[in-house]
């Protein structure tokens, strides 16, 4: 593990020094509440860069990896080893004649990619990538992550409703009732970081795991970690939970109308969601930063990126659940599950017998 | 030091996992109930040996938990509703007696209720009563007490209604609940009167009360005997006793359990709790030992005739909590826990071996078995020594218990002498029927021929096991409180030396009282001879007549609940339907008249309603608001 | 330094309270005037909400910081879930039944 | 000289309570009950960030979790369920409409009046600076615990009447 690191060392935290560096730059020209308000405008800024890069490497490196897992080749023509596909299909899309039905809602119609993209880019704004390095550190991190991920069930309503088309309705349905049935056991689960921390904030959970990642913390942490992890592509509608998108029963989903720009926002957020959850998971249970020799980000990046990698693995090896079984695992598996391990966890805690935690 | 008395409180908490557990799917395996059943109570039994042991070596515990500590109510009410357990002689040879006959009881249980269909059922009840039982032995103050003493009686419902499919069984279940509910009843309105008295429910701080002489009479007679009519109510003794002989159509196993070893036991326990309040009313001393001494005898008279095997044993167990009660009554508290202790095993040792011959002939009438020494020596073996012990012969353990009993009665200071003679003679009187009852009930079953139709068939280890386990403490649980130990018992029961001695006179008195009757038994049933008792009942018709009808204590209670109760209410809906009817409906077409011109204001719109709400509240709130808002204008 | 400050801020106890009323307000006129019963518990919600403005403006300006405004907030919340939950469940009924979600189609009560 | 955080305070609350009461009243004019709803969304959000100005962190997050990610999902499924009723005209007579503007007005105004007129304890303009969420937990597990057990109860007691009421027979 690494020590403390120092404000001014430039490898163990550069965006970091980055920033003091701006900061003390500015303050020595500008009265106090512009410095901080730029500084914060610069790391928005750069933190909407780090998503288009982050979703573009993404699906490149989905493609590739379940092209490589499925005996082909993938997407290898644009530029070196197919690393530009990415951006080849976003001028495709970004250049296609946008379509709305005419029995459409129109502004409804418009709006719901927005409900759901902006709520899914926001959830980056709390993500500890380094120590002090996120744009803000909310002392309620967990719960703003929670009360984000509620959000876009209301914009998928909107998309499947306004569309005017039944199969689009069908799948807002039941992309909202999978949503809200895997948001419970996610909740609780989540509570069992905050309880071992003692704190809700992304940061302060991440200290916490100094001498032991709440994945390792027995018996509760494994079970924890991979009740997230079901919820967590639940949540984010990932194979094999993509009931809501399933071509061989309902088109498309709510998205089958969608084309063009809307079509490219529900994707961006499909996949921002998807690296959201995996962040989640490192911060969460795989000790966020923490991790020897290398810096602090570069080890973020590594764990986060270990995580999207099982999704993807998941992906490509599991069958699609049927619509019952959905439920059923939602509410009479996971859902016991998770108020048992939460339980447990606190009567853990109050007898103090958790290992590699201090007492509290 | 911590010890396991410190945690005794968990001793309960097996026995309720495992009725949870049941509960919670295991019921799905019928094997798996019944075993982790027994497991469960196998667990409280070595806690209990354990803390029995440490009683011995002298510690004493009480602790009492604050279970729900909610600002807002007062410190001292907060306090009374503690919940709490204590540690000491009483409770530890109560925990012993409980956990070790439902061991035994529940052990038989799974080769007995093998094939039931309320297998599971079965044994989540009976896990659930054990722990109720436990609760109500730990409890230290009245409102532990008293849920864990309800929770008995729910528990009894269950079981006795066990088969509820019987309508004789389902009926029995609700005697039974509803007869100790009356108790229960006397019971809470006691536990009320004495915390409105002294503001606690602990039972330590009322005795200190009592003793130092804060707490005085009439309050103390009064509460004690309201007490009292709880304990009346669960140990079945006059005037709320019906309800036990009716509880034979559970199964045996719930008979032996409950009505023999344990549930009934509750009573006697709860006097014996009690004592040291009790004995500072005589007059409540009195009640308590001529009911005692009354349903001594009065008990053992109906089980002369019975037919019924378990009957038999029912009234006996009344008569033996007779005796129990009688002993508090007197004064000598150790000398009714001793025989309580004793008589646990020995009964339930007589239930399983009945059990067993109904197992094997399939129904309760003794004038249809007959020689079944043969079929299932160990019952016979361990049921006549049993019932030796019943009848108190030296040197098993009803004699040392029993004779503690009579030496009490013969001495006591309570009571004038004329009391106290008729109780002495009541009490030989009752030495008498016993050993006649217990031996005619020996002679019809195993005696002579069989009379029956069943077939042989073999009998499970787990039924035989118990049978031969029990067997140890009816011949020597008795030496604890034996002379030749120095009267241990008392000394560990009471704290001191042990205040009645053993008397020569009166155990030879006793035993040969005993002995008259045990042969006379034979005389009239020796070798399974039934015409001899025939002829006795065709000359004592009356008697007989008046002994099979229960003394008609049952007409009478039906009489009360069919024909006053039904009289008044008829009188009552009399006066309903005339008079109170009359003015209602003179008022109600009135109103009627009335309202067919106001109900037009109801439109039915819910909207409608809401709006006059709203336009009333407002009007309030503008009118409260009156001089701030002229203030605004100005 | 805050007296200098102009009086539109800081926020004052008056602000949250005046915002409350106004939707409280709002809510009931839209519970009391709308047909479809869906809406009507919405309006309701939004009566709700009103309230819980109204004590976590309290809760801010109380001159102690134990924040009770805040806990009745969470246990309106608890009642309003309770409400839209056996609202809708009423509604669906309803409709399962008459085939209408009006609340003027439900008079059978009527005089 | 400004003092920016109270300024930004201001300016947000100012903001998200225009949002909300547009929100409110576009729940009555809307056309359609769905929309109705997203303006519902809309109130409801504004009012959660009107909680985070009010220093209110906690509930905020829960009022957006709970409302928006289960009330309003639930109450869009309750529209979505009842199909033929969207396009019907949703609001009552003028009759109607005028009574209940008048009694919605008349609250508004005496209200407002009281409000206004009142005398308030002098407010601590400093914003609260403890940690909500700790200080309600322990609210609500000592001080509130009664309400709190209550509130469980109902809780249970409406879902098990919801289903109940519901169910298809």
């Amino acid at each position: 593990m690494l020590p403390e690191c120092p404000a001014s060392f430039f490898l163990c935290d550069p965006f970091g020094a980055v920033r003091g560096a701006i900061y003390a730059l500015l303050s020595a020209i500008l009265p106090e509440p512009l410095p901080i308000v730029i500084v914060t405008a610069l790391a928005i800024a750069m933190v909407t860069t780090l998503i288009a890069i982050i979703v573009m490497s993404q699906v490149w490196a989905e493609r590739r990896i379940v092209g490589y897992m499925q005996g082909r080749l993938g997407p290898n023509r644009v530029g070196p080893g197919g690393t530009l596909q990415a951006i080849a299909d976003a001028i495709k899309l970004l250049t296609k004649e946008p379509l709305i039905p005419r029995e459409a809602d129109k502004v409804v119609f418009l709006l719901a990619p927005l409900v759901v993209v902006v709520p899914s880019l926001m959830v980056w704004s709390v993500i500890p990538w380094g120590p002090g390095l996120s744009v803000t550190d909310l002392n309620i991190g967990v719960l703003y992550v929670l009360a984000l991920g509620a959000l876009p069930t209301i914009g998928i309503l909107m998309a499947g409703w306004s569309s005017g088309n039944k199969y689009a309705v069908l799948g807002g349905m039941r992309a909202a009732a999978q949503l809200i049935s895997y948001e419970i056991p996610m909740v609780l689960v989540v509570m069992i970081p905050v309880l071992l921390a003692g704190t809700m904030a992304l940061r302060g959970i991440v200290e916490e795991q100094t001498d032991l990642w709440f994945v390792l913390a027995l018996p509760f942490g494994p079970i924890a970690f991979v009740l997230f992890l079901v919820s967590g592509i639940a949540e984010v509608n990932r194979s094999p939970f993509d009931l809501p998108e399933a071509e061989s029963e309902i088109v498309a989903g709510f998205h089958t109308e969608y084309s063009g720009m809307g079509f490219a926002l529900f994707f961006l957020a499909e996949y921002a969601n998807s690296f959201a959850v995996s962040a989640m998971a490192t911060t969460l249970f795989l000790g966020g930063w923490l991790g020897p020799f290398l810096p602090p980000f570069i080890w973020f990046f590594l764990k986060t990126y270990l995580v999207f990698f099982v999704l993807v693995w998941v992906r490509s090896t599991l069958p699609r659940v049927r619509y019952d079984q959905l439920m059923h695992l939602a509410w009479k598996v996971a859902l016991p599950a998770a108020l048992i391990t939460v339980g447990l966890t606190a009567v853990q805690l109050s007898l103090n017998v958790v290992p590699g935690t201090a007492p509290r | 030091m911590s010890t396991v008395a410190d945690s005794a409180w968990l001793i309960p908490v097996p026995t309720l996992a495992a009725f949870l557990l049941i509960a919670l799917g295991a019921r799905r395996s019928p094997a798996a109930s019944g075993w982790l059943t027994v497991g469960a109570v196998f667990i409280s039994f070595v806690l209990s040996l354990n803390v029995l042991y440490e009683t011995l070596a002298g510690v004493r515990i009480e602790h009492a938990y604050a279970w729900l500590p909610v600002p807002g109510i007062p410190a001292n009410l907060q306090a009374a509703l503690s919940l709490g357990f204590q540690v000491d002689p009483l409770t530890a040879t109560m925990l012993v007696v409980v956990s070790s006959v439902s061991l035994l009881v529940q052990l038989y249980s799974v080769g007995y209720m093998h094939g039931d269909r309320g297998y599971a059922r079965f044994f989540a009840s009976m896990a659930l009563f054990t722990t109720a039982m436990l609760g109500v032995v730990l409890g230290n103050n009245f409102l532990a007490i008293y849920i864990a003493w309800e929770l008995v009686g729910l528990c009894s419902y269950l079981l006795i209604g066990h088969w509820h499919e019987r309508p004789e069984a389902a009926a029995a279940a609700k005697k039974a609940f509803l007869v100790t509910r009356l108790g229960d009843f006397g019971f809470l309105l006691g536990i009320l009167l004495l915390f409105v008295e002294t503001g606690t429910l602990e039972v330590s701080v009322i005795t200190q009360m009592a003793v130092g002489g804060q707490l005085r009479d009439p309050v103390l007679t009064v509460g004690v005997l309201l007490v009292f009519c709880g304990a009346v109510g669960k140990s079945a003794q006059f005037p709320l006793h019906v309800w036990l002989p009716d509880a034979m159509e559970g199964p045996t196993p719930v008979s032996a359990l409950i009505h023999a070893a344990t549930m009934v036991a509750a009573g006697v326990y709860l006097m014996a709790r009690t004592f040291p309040i009790l004995e500072h009313s005589p007059a409540a001393l009195t009640v308590v030992a001529v009911i005692g001494g009354g349903t001594a005898f009065f008990a053992a008279t109906m089980g002369l005739i019975s037919r019924d095997i378990k009957r038999v044993l029912a009234y006996s167990t009344m008569s033996q909590l007779g005796y129990m009660m009688l002993a508090i009554g007197v004064g000598a508290m150790s000398a009714g826990m001793f025989h309580l202790f004793n008589h646990a095993f020995f009964k339930a040792l007589l239930f399983l071996g009945a059990g067993s011959v109904i197992h094997l002939v399939g129904t309760n009438d003794m004038f249809e078995m007959g020689g079944l020494r043969h079929r299932r020596p160990v019952a016979f073996l361990t049921m006549t020594v049993a019932a030796l012990s019943l009848a108190g012969l030296f040197p098993l353990s009803g004699f040392w218990s029993k004779d503690e009993i009579l030496v009490a009665v013969a001495t006591t200071q309570h009571l004038g002498d004329v009391g106290r003679t008729l109780l002495y003679l009541l009490a030989l009187a009752t030495v008498f029927l016993t050993a006649f009852y217990m031996f005619r009930a020996i002679y019809l079953i195993y005696g002579g021929r069989y009379r029956g139709h069943a077939p042989d068939h073999p009998e499970p280890w787990t039924m035989t096991v118990p049978l031969l386990v029990l067997l140890v403490p009816t011949i020597v649980s008795g030496f604890w409180g034996s002379p030749l130990l120095g009267n241990a018992f008392a000394t560990f029961m009471e704290g001191h030396a042990a205040p009645t001695a053993f008397r020569l006179d009166i155990a030879l008195v006793s035993t040969g009282i005993a002995l008259a009757g045990i042969y006379l038994a034979w005389m009239m049933y020796g070798g399974g001879k039934t015409e001899s008792g025939a002829y006795a009942t065709k000359q004592l018709r009356p008697l007989y007549t008046l002994l099979d009808n229960r003394y008609y204590v049952d007409h009478l209670y039906n009489w009360i609940a069919g024909r006053l109760v039904l009289g008044i209410a008829w009188l009552a809906a009399r006066f309903d339907s005339l008079v109170v009817d009359g003015a209602v409906n003179g008022i109600g077409a009135a109103v009627v008249g009335l309202g067919s011109e106001l109900r037009r204001v109801q439109t039915g719109q819910v909207q409608t309603y809401a709006w006059a709400l709203f336009a009333g509240a407002i009007t309030l709130a503008a009118v409260a608001a009156l001089p701030l808002i002229l203030g605004a204008r100005r | 330094m805050p007296d200098a400050l102009p009086p539109i801020y800081p926020i004052t106890l008056q602000h949250g309270l005046v915002l409350g009323a106004a939707l409280f307000a709002i809510g009931m006129a839209g519970a009391l005037s709308k047909r479809n019963a869906i809406t009507v518990l919405m309006a309701i919600e939004v009566m709700l909400n009103g309230v819980i403005v109204t004590f976590v403006a309290f809760a801010r300006h109380a001159p102690t910081a134990d924040l009770t405004g805040q806990v009745f907030a969470i246990f309106i919340m608890t009642v309003a879930a309770a409400e839209a939950a056996v609202g809708l469940a009423i509604v669906i009924a309803v409709y399962r039944v008459r085939r209408t979600v009006q609340v003027d189609a439900a008079d059978t009560l009527r005089g | 000289m400004l003092i920016p955080t109270d300024f930004l305070l201001a300016g947000a609350f100012y903001t998200f309570a225009a949002t909300s009461i547009v929100g409110a009243i576009g729940i009555i004019r809307a056309r359609g009950i769905f929309r109705s709803a997203l303006f519902l969304v809309l109130t409801l959000a504004s009012v959660a960030a009107i909680y985070v100005t009010l220093g209110a962190d906690f509930l905020g997050a829960v009022q957006v979790l709970v409302y928006v990610g289960a009330i309003m999902v639930l109450i869009i499924f309750g529209i979505m369920l009842t199909p033929q009723q969207v396009e019907l005209p949703d609001i009552g007579g003028p009759g109607q409409a005028a009574a209940a503007a008048f009694v919605a007005v008349a609250l508004f105004a005496i209200a407002t009046i009281v409000i206004t007129t009142s005398q308030w304890p002098r407010s601590t303009s400093a914003a609260i600076d403890v940690a909500t969420t700790q200080v309600i937990g322990t609210g609500l597990f000592t001080t509130y615990v009664l309400p709190f057990e209550i509130a469980s109860l109902l809780l249970l007691v409406a879902m098990i009447g919801a289903i109940v009421i519901a169910r298809e027979e």
